[in-house]
């Protein structure tokens, strides 16, 4: 394995200030971009992209969304879902009330309304901190939860509260089968994981990290903490709209407020934290880490003939998700991203460790 | 990305190998969605038991429909709609031609997905009101009754306890439902009855999953209604007639749809549920048949999937019912399309549409009393719309009504409208009579 | 060669309490362009709270500091900042999960002025803008020698290298008035001389004006033109290094015999 | 009038549980500075011990008597809790010592999923039953005063005094025994009480199974009341509320904050709530917790935090 960054020089700093300074990592990216692109539809059959690959693509959107405000910004959010939910009817209504709504503009602006309500309850945030930020956004969860179901407007006066869509479309390509809307959800998290690298390892992604970290030293050198909590809640709650309304456009199709209950939130922060805090890699990883488990979980016994019955197996979901959650934070807080970037470290060195 | 891929394509191999096992031919797939784990586990798990042990006495008992034998999968939803929708797409994958998602929001979800992939979805009482109308609805099977049925039935019922629905008049009949659309759906059709007999109807919800609902009960006490409907799944309804008793609200006045009146609802609650009514789609106990084939050929060989004394409770019936239903639609579509041979979804959908079976044939299968004879057609999808009321009398449930029927006058045209909206929505167009031969 | 110049600094009359307890007390004193102004006192003598007040952490409750003459008394950490004035810390503020390069650059975050949506494209001027700053900092990284940690997480670093970085990223700020809240404290004696040569550097090289708490009397004696004495959030002693020495409440409070 | 009362009285019986509840959270927050998502996990856990032990210790033992059979029961749910709380100090606590409350808070999240997981594989998912012989019908009170009288429910007034009794009992077990204060040095300041030699390890095993020991009872109370299944978990996130409004660190807080929340959400859920549908109470709770924070960031009784630089 030739991963050497020798010979490398870096003649000026905006090449050094790449994404991936490192010219095997870039190459890696390219290989992993042809092979999301070009050979997964091709190979995946339809049950890998619509029960895993699509969700996987959604989920790992909304990680990147809240990785932003937990990992980046230090603010813990409980009402993840709540955004998610708020996105996803945002552009509901768009769609069906407009006519001709193109689909991408109602995705948008489902996350723009999301990020209203995220800037709202980011208000508290410049007040308190911490533990009770975490009830402040369990409170966003509950009301949206509530406001869904209740609000007649919401879900465009449907009796049972439940929506759906239909006939999706971009530009008159349809988006219907597997493959398309495989495609379609990996050109949102494409974009945008491009665009939430360049923030986070901008000026604003610094402000972030630095309220993160210390916040009084950083308003000592004058950044604004009311301006750094609240870009952060508005970028992520956007991303995490946007997630949303692909969630329920894209991969349910039709769907009722449980879709984006309390328990969908704990999932995202279990994508973060295990995925790794603070690493738009690391939300890659957790949500494909959380999609995949439990499905392989509830296999086993059909693969192995192992006699787990299904209650079992997803007991069983739940008591890793539980230790495994545990397990990182004690032993890598920094979680799968973390091992990885240690093991490239290892390659680098490799085979003269130091 | 690496460790992703790599799992994925475990997951993918393994998947493979797993397809390869159920692929063989002969063997007609029956996908099993189930939620043994969660708030409703209490009430989906004796479901979840009636199916698997009526597939596996029917291959025990006659070696499968007309030699082909059927082997079915579990998949965990937990009720939750993705779960579900991610249950559905990995076994559809393994040649499923008849699905029964067991909740409503899941219902929801795959009604769309299973039209474009030809798989019918049997919804026994429960989904979509509306899709009762085949000629919008081509895919889904509200078999035996839908919510706005069920509503009916009690508004009529206690009509007839009033000495005529004339005399609902002034009256207040409350529902306390469980705050989802599976507790919104009856809405429409109470709405329609309170503006024909002029009672008064005041909505309860209760916050999913209903485990707290003080505030829903002090409300029963301060409006006293004279009937309370209860439109409870899972804990909710046990916690309901808990809380009931609690406000002293008398339980002979309380009336339950046929998902908030079976052994787990009450058992704990016990003399404190005493005199509590529900809808009922089928009888309970081990006397029936088809009950007694299973305990011989199934739990007495040490088969059984649940604990034996439960065979034979109310929703495990019903499960019973769910699982003959569907695999009589195989046999339906067999008599037409082939005997002997494996049915795609497309011919079970014609076989769940033509069914047709008189109390002899339900005699035969062993299901006399149990239920009442069903017949579908490419118009109406449900069937039937019988159930009676059954009263718990501290220890276990006996009828109290005879055979009550959903009035067609109020249900059709609600239907009819509900269907049109949707068809409209969809930009589907109702089905021709050519197309009701295929 | 640098010469002192006019007051840049003036505190007047700060007083300071948490909830009874009173920090500072009626404490004045001046700093003047380009000099090295030190703070000393006992532990708890309220020398780090004088300085939370002078960069707007605390806000005091009666008093007024005025900075080239423009008076304040209730302004927020960003407006001091952005009137030129940088800040060390006694127990390390750094951004530990950062790398070095990155807290420093914190430091340029005022200068840096492309918005929100232009830094997530990185189109044009944000694209420059980061490299201008970059240059810049740079600098400060050879100033301090700590080029071989460029991309290293702060919190891996020894101690001594922590505390030069705190002082590089004040530096990035290019400020007139530098705070320096016992930037010796926990250093042996060779990351000392460092440390004062690099203030010493600072204050020639840029002209920065420096206010600096220290215990080692040493160092203070050494390096600082003018030393202020606080004991018990009072001020017992202001002037040279000699006449200060030679103030018998200093001796006594340091001392510890009571009078 | 009378109907009125009856919901005052309906929400203070209510919020005697939150209490009992937020009581869990404060203690294990004042003594390891955690704030234990677990809580209600633990309740679950407790109960489902409880109800399940009632069940199969007369069969194990092959004797039939409810009292005995209770008493047993809840003797095993209280080494249950104490292992639990044992487990958790060994692998958790000590290796998230001086960690940030946000990484705690996270810790048990997981805590909550592996009892969650843990429990119903040990106990099953089914509905079960908890019956320590409390009376279940209501009675009716001052029908002199009020047309229809006032509705009181008996197993809410028991409830509610043995929910007393135990607040009772730990503030004398935190004033009088050693142990106690202790707990109230480590909850002060953790170095310090190291310094003078206090074991931290063993006090947090104290503390967890005191919480355990709360969040049975608890459990036992709300269990009798509507059976014990796996939803049960979920009134933990109705006590939080609580906590944030009675502040963190505050006994008394706990007690008058679940009060507040208890009889605030359903005069809302009655009286505002059918203005909008219906079903506001679970955020209502909240949004009056939110709205108090913003005015008062460390709660009706918490201590207030100053950042030191």
């Amino acid at each position: 394995m030739l991963y050497r960054e020798n010979g490398q020089f870096k003649s000026s700093y905006r090449s050094d200030q790449q994404i991936f300074p490192i010219l095997q990592d870039r190459i890696a990216m390219v290989a992993l971009l042809v092979l999301a692109v070009v050979i997964v539809p091709l190979i995946a059959s339809p049950y890998l992209l619509t029960a895993i690959f699509i969700p996987f693509l959604i989920l790992a959107l909304a990680a990147l969304g809240l990785n932003i405000l937990v990992g980046y910004c230090g603010q813990i959010s409980l009402g993840t879902g709540a955004f998610m939910a708020v996105g996803a009817y945002a552009a509901y209504n768009v769609q069906t009330r407009i006519d001709g709504m193109p689909l991408i503009a109602s995705l948008l602006f489902g996350g723009l309304a999301s990020t209203v309500l995220g800037v709202l309850f980011g208000v508290p945030s410049l007040r308190i901190k911490g533990l009770y930020l975490a009830v402040a956004t369990l409170a966003a969860q509950f009301f949206v939860d509530w406001a869904c179901l209740r609000l007649g407007w919401v879900t465009n006066g449907s009796s049972s509260g439940s929506v759906s869509v239909a006939g999706l479309n971009v530009l008159g390509l349809p988006i219907e089968s597997p493959v398309q809307k495989y495609l379609f959800a990996l050109v949102f998290l494409a974009v945008f994981a491009l665009l939430a690298k360049n923030l986070v390892r901008g000026a604003i992604g610094r402000e972030w990290m630095a309220i993160r970290d210390m916040d009084v030293a950083a308003a000592v050198i004058g950044i604004r903490p009311v301006y750094a909590k609240l870009t952060a809640f508005a970028v992520s709650s956007f991303i995490v709209g946007v997630a949303g309304g692909l969630w329920g456009f894209i991969h349910l199709g039709s769907w009722e407020p449980a879709a984006f209950n309390i328990d969908r939130s704990f999932q995202l922060l279990f994508m973060v934290i295990i995925g790794g805090l603070g690493s738009i890699m690391g939300s890659f990883f957790g949500a494909a880490f959380i999609v995949v488990l439990p499905i392989i979980l509830d296999g086993l016994p059909y693969w192995f003939g192992i006699p787990i019955d299904t209650a079992t197996a997803s007991h069983l979901t739940f008591m890793i998700f539980g230790a495994l959650i545990v397990f990182f934070l004690i032993v890598e807080p920094h979680g799968i991203a973390r091992l990885w970037s240690t093991a490239k470290e290892k390659l680098r060195l490799w085979p003269f460790p130091h | 990305m690496k460790s992703l891929m790599k799992s994925l394509a475990l997951a993918a191999a393994l998947m493979a190998t797993a397809t390869g096992v159920f692929a063989q031919a002969k063997e007609q797939f029956f996908p099993l969605l189930a939620y043994r784990t969660g708030p409703y586990a209490p009430n989906g798990t004796p479901w979840a038991n009636g199916k698997q042990d009526y597939i596996k006495m029917i291959n025990a008992r006659d070696g499968g429909v007309n030699g082909v034998k059927i082997t079915f999968e579990e998949c965990e939803t937990g009720y939750a709609t993705d779960k579900g929708v991610e249950c559905y797409e990995r076994l559809k994958g393994k040649g499923a031609s008849v699905i029964d998602p067991q909740a409503t929001g899941i219902t929801f979800a795959l009604t769309d997905k299973v039209a474009a992939d030809k798989i019918p979805l049997i919804t026994l009482g429960y989904g979509l009101s509306a899709s009762q109308d085949g000629n919008v609805f081509k895919w889904n099977f509200p078999l035996m009754g839908s919510y706005w049925t069920a509503a009916d039935m009690l508004i009529q019922h206690i009509g007839k306890k009033e000495g005529g629905l004339d005399k609902l008049k002034g009256k207040k009949i409350a529902i306390v439902y469980h705050d989802s659309p599976f507790g919104k759906e009856p809405m429409p059709l109470l709405e329609e009855r309170s503006k024909m007999h002029g009672f008064e109807l005041i909505k309860i919800p209760v916050t999913a999953p209903g485990v707290e609902q003080k505030s829903a009960w002090l409300q029963v006490r301060q409006n006293r209604p004279d009937y309370v409907l209860l439109w409870g799944w899972g804990v909710m309804n046990s916690t309901a007639l808990k809380e009931a008793q609690a406000t002293g609200y008398p339980r002979e006045k309380m009336y339950g749809v046929w998902w908030s009146g079976a052994e787990p609802d009450v058992k704990d609650v016990g003399d404190g549920a005493k005199g509590y009514n529900a809808l009922n789609l089928n009888t309970s106990g081990q006397s029936p048949k088809v009950i007694q084939d299973i305990l011989k050929y199934v739990h007495d060989k040490g088969q059984g999937t649940g604990p034996k004394d439960e065979v034979g409770s109310v929703l495990y019936t019903r499960g019973l019912i769910i699982q003959m239903l569907g695999i009589e639609a195989v046999r339906r579509a067999q008599e037409r399309f082939g005997k002997g041979k494996v049915m795609t979804g497309e011919q079970v959908r014609w076989g769940l549409e033509n069914l047709a079976l008189d109390q002899k044939k339900l005699d035969a299968l062993g299901f006399s009393g149990v239920m009442r004879p069903l017949s579908t057609s490419c118009q109406d999808h449900m069937g039937s719309t019988w159930a009676r009321v059954h009263t718990w009398d501290g220890s276990k449930w006996s009828f109290t009504s005879d055979w009550l029927q959903a009035d067609e006058q109020i249900i059709k045209p609600m239907v009819k409208v509900a269907a049109d909206k949707y068809a409209g929505e969809k930009k589907l167009t109702r089905r021709t009579p050519a197309d009701c031969q295929s | 060669m640098r010469k002192i110049g006019e007051v840049i600094l003036d505190v007047h009359n700060i007083s300071l309490a948490f909830g009874g307890v009173k920090a500072l007390t009626d404490i004045s004193f001046d700093v003047r362009e380009h000099e090295i102004r030190a703070i000393i006192g006992p532990n708890g003598a309220g020398k780090s709270s004088m300085l939370n007040c002078i960069n707007g952490v605390y806000q005091p409750q009666q008093g007024t500091i005025a900075l080239r003459g423009k008076t304040f008394k209730h302004m927020n950490s960003r407006q001091v900042a952005e009137m030129g004035v940088a800040r060390t810390f006694q127990n390390l503020a750094l951004f530990k999960g950062m790398s070095v390069l990155d807290n420093i650059m914190t430091g340029r975050n005022l200068k840096m002025k492309s918005n929100l949506f232009m830094q997530a494209l990185r189109v044009g001027p944000a694209q420059r803008e980061e490299a201008e700053q970059r240059l810049f900092v740079e600098r400060i990284i050879d100033f301090l020698e700590i080029q071989p940690y460029r991309k290293t997480p702060v919190g891996r670093m020894p101690y001594g290298l922590q505390k030069r970085v705190d002082l590089g990223r004040a530096l990035a700020m290019e400020p007139q008035v530098l705070l320096l809240d016992e930037p010796m404290a926990g250093m042996n004696v060779e990351e000392k001389q460092d440390m004062s040569r690099f203030i010493l550097d600072v204050n020639d090289e840029f002209g920065t004006t420096i206010v600096l708490i220290e215990h080692d009397m040493g160092v203070v004696m050494d390096i600082s033109d003018r030393v202020v004495v606080l004991d018990y959030g009072k001020k017992i002693g202001d002037g040279t290094p000699d006449e200060v020495r030679r103030n018998a409440d200093v001796i006594s409070a340091y001392l510890g015999t009571s009078h | 009038m009378g109907f009125f009362l009856e919901t005052l009285f309906g929400g203070l019986m209510v919020g005697m549980l939150y209490s009992l509840i937020a009581l869990g959270f404060v203690l294990i927050y004042k003594a390891s500075g955690v704030f234990n998502f677990a809580q209600g996990a633990m309740v679950l856990f407790a109960a489902m011990a409880m109800a399940r032990f009632y069940e199969w210790i007369p069969k194990w033992f092959g004797f039939d008597n409810k009292i005995l059979a209770n008493v047993l029961a809840f003797a095993a749910a209280v080494l249950v809790m104490i292992a639990v709380a044992w487990v958790i100090e060994r692998l958790v606590l000590r290796h998230l010592v001086n960690q940030e409350h946000i990484t705690l808070l996270m810790a048990t999240l997981g805590i909550t999923y592996f009892l969650e997981g843990f429990g119903q594989t040990l106990f099953g998912s089914g509905i079960y039953k908890i019956d320590v012989g409390m009376p279940k019908d209501p009675v009716l009170v001052l029908e002199g005063l009020f047309a229809g009288g006032v509705l009181i429910n008996k197993e809410d007034l028991y409830a509610a005094v043995i929910a007393a009794v135990l607040v009772a009992l730990l503030a004398l077990f935190f004033q009088k025994t050693a142990t106690g204060r202790a707990l109230r040095a480590v909850a002060d300041d953790h170095q310090a009480a190291q310094s003078i030699g206090i074991p931290l390890g063993r006090i947090w095993i104290i503390v967890w199974s005191v919480a355990g020991v709360v969040a049975l009872v608890a459990g036992v109370i709300w269990g009798s009341k509507l059976g014990v299944q796996f939803s049960l978990s979920l009134v933990a996130l109705k006590a939080l509320p609580v906590v944030i409004l009675g502040g963190l660190t505050s006994v008394p807080g706990a007690i008058i904050g679940g009060l507040i929340i208890g009889v605030g959400e359903k005069l809302s859920e009655i009286y505002i709530g059918p203005m909008f549908g219906g079903g506001i109470e679970i955020w209502f709770a909240y949004v009056l917790a939110l709205v108090f924070l913003l005015v008062r960031p460390q709660g009706l009784f918490g201590e207030k935090i100053i950042d030191r630089v």
